[in-house]
């Protein structure tokens, strides 16, 4: 299955602005970002603790909707899904 | 009304003349300018149909709360160079508190919910902002503003 | 900075880009606008040295009561339109918060200490609006936002 | 001795707006006010209540400064003195 990645800001810069991924059948929000992390340098310290925990500075959208309610890191992904990756909002 | 996110400049003395109506007497105007914190100027980046749908759920918000006629919002993107505009707030209404309450909370709002980012470009090194997503900060802590 | 009581347009844009400097991060306006309450007009006239002087006092009440670096005020006198810009206030501070503190202090206590009177014109018959001197009235009651 | 009076908003529809007023030595604000009654048709009105207090809707200075303070009616007037009569404050 493929999935769409939106990056902003510093994870922009990591990521890049839009990538596509492929991904295995059953895979789960935490694989996605591993396979990331893989392939762009930074990216793991700028998601992680050191605890292994999500950063409170990596917010993640899946869906446009915040992956505390779809079941954060375990969150099941499928076909076409939207995730949006950036720090807390800083406008104005 | 005018909700708008881009790299262009504030037509700002335009805004505040479409916001004149007959039943309007106060219009406050809020404009966040880039600040000199020892920077040379902004980068601005939006994930803008995320922001442009919370800008006006703010709005929409603002004039269900206060007795207000408009909101106009603005934030540009880009790069910004000291004393440039960084974002403009409208609000008319008929009588001025009410005016100044909507545009005060359209700001705080737009600052806490609106999916936008700002670095600060410094020959000593870029940095982005700390924002005020999960963690809110009390006072500014960045030159916007 | 700019304090000036006269029949003139307010040149508004040009008050605001004058209030950018570079240790300026906000910039809050009210604009009072003679608001349409059935009136077809309205005369303004001010007791323009002793208005000048407290226009002059507010301004330093409010440099040395928050955090800003100016404040212009702008009072216009003569007949006015439905519409038209009756005063302008414009105070520029490192950060928001203090912008509009200060900006609606200075509306404030304009409003209660400047000698500035306004007559409300309509075919019904012109109407000197009550003013808010030794008996302080609650919110607005005029057409002046 | 002379004095000049100028007045606003209502006060000066009935009086003009500056008017130069010729009085005997030893005059006070009282007699002032009601030899311009005597030749401006609403003045008394506009200034007294019936109680013959001042309204609270007139405001007089002296100087600039608020007769209240240089004992209201009786303050004691002399040449080259200004006086401003006015409603309560409206602008903005």
């Amino acid at each position: 299955m493929k999935v769409n990645v939106v990056a902003f800001a510093n994870f922009r810069e990591i990521l890049g602005k839009e990538i596509e991924v492929a991904l295995p059948a059953g895979a789960r929000l935490r694989d996605l970002l591993d396979l990331l992390a893989k392939s762009h340098l930074g990216l793991h310290e700028e998601v992680y603790e050191p605890t292994g925990a999500l950063k409170d500075t990596a917010m993640i959208m899946l869906n446009r909707v915040n992956i505390d309610s779809q079941g954060g890191l375990d969150a099941a992904l499928k076909e076409g899904d939207e995730l949006a990756i950036f720090p807390p909002f800083a406008g104005g | 009304m005018m909700i708008h996110i881009g790299p262009e400049d504030i037509p700002l003395e335009e805004i505040i003349r479409t916001a004149k109506r007959p039943e309007v007497g106060a219009v406050v105007t809020f404009l966040g300018i880039v600040r000199d914190d020892g920077i040379d100027g902004m980068e601005v980046e939006a994930y803008e149909e995320m922001a442009l749908a919370e800008l006006d759920r703010i709005r929409e918000e603002a004039m269900d709360r206060f007795d207000i006629r408009s909101v106009d919002i603005v934030h540009r993107v880009g790069r910004l160079s000291i004393g440039g505009d960084l974002v403009a707030i409208v609000c008319a209404a008929p009588h001025r508190q009410a005016a100044f309450d909507g545009c005060s909370f359209v700001i705080e709002e737009l600052k806490r919910r609106s999916a936008i980012w700002k670095k600060e470009l410094s020959a000593k090194g870029d940095r982005w902002v700390s924002g005020l997503g999960r963690r809110p900060i009390d006072g500014d802590q960045d030159s916007g503003g």
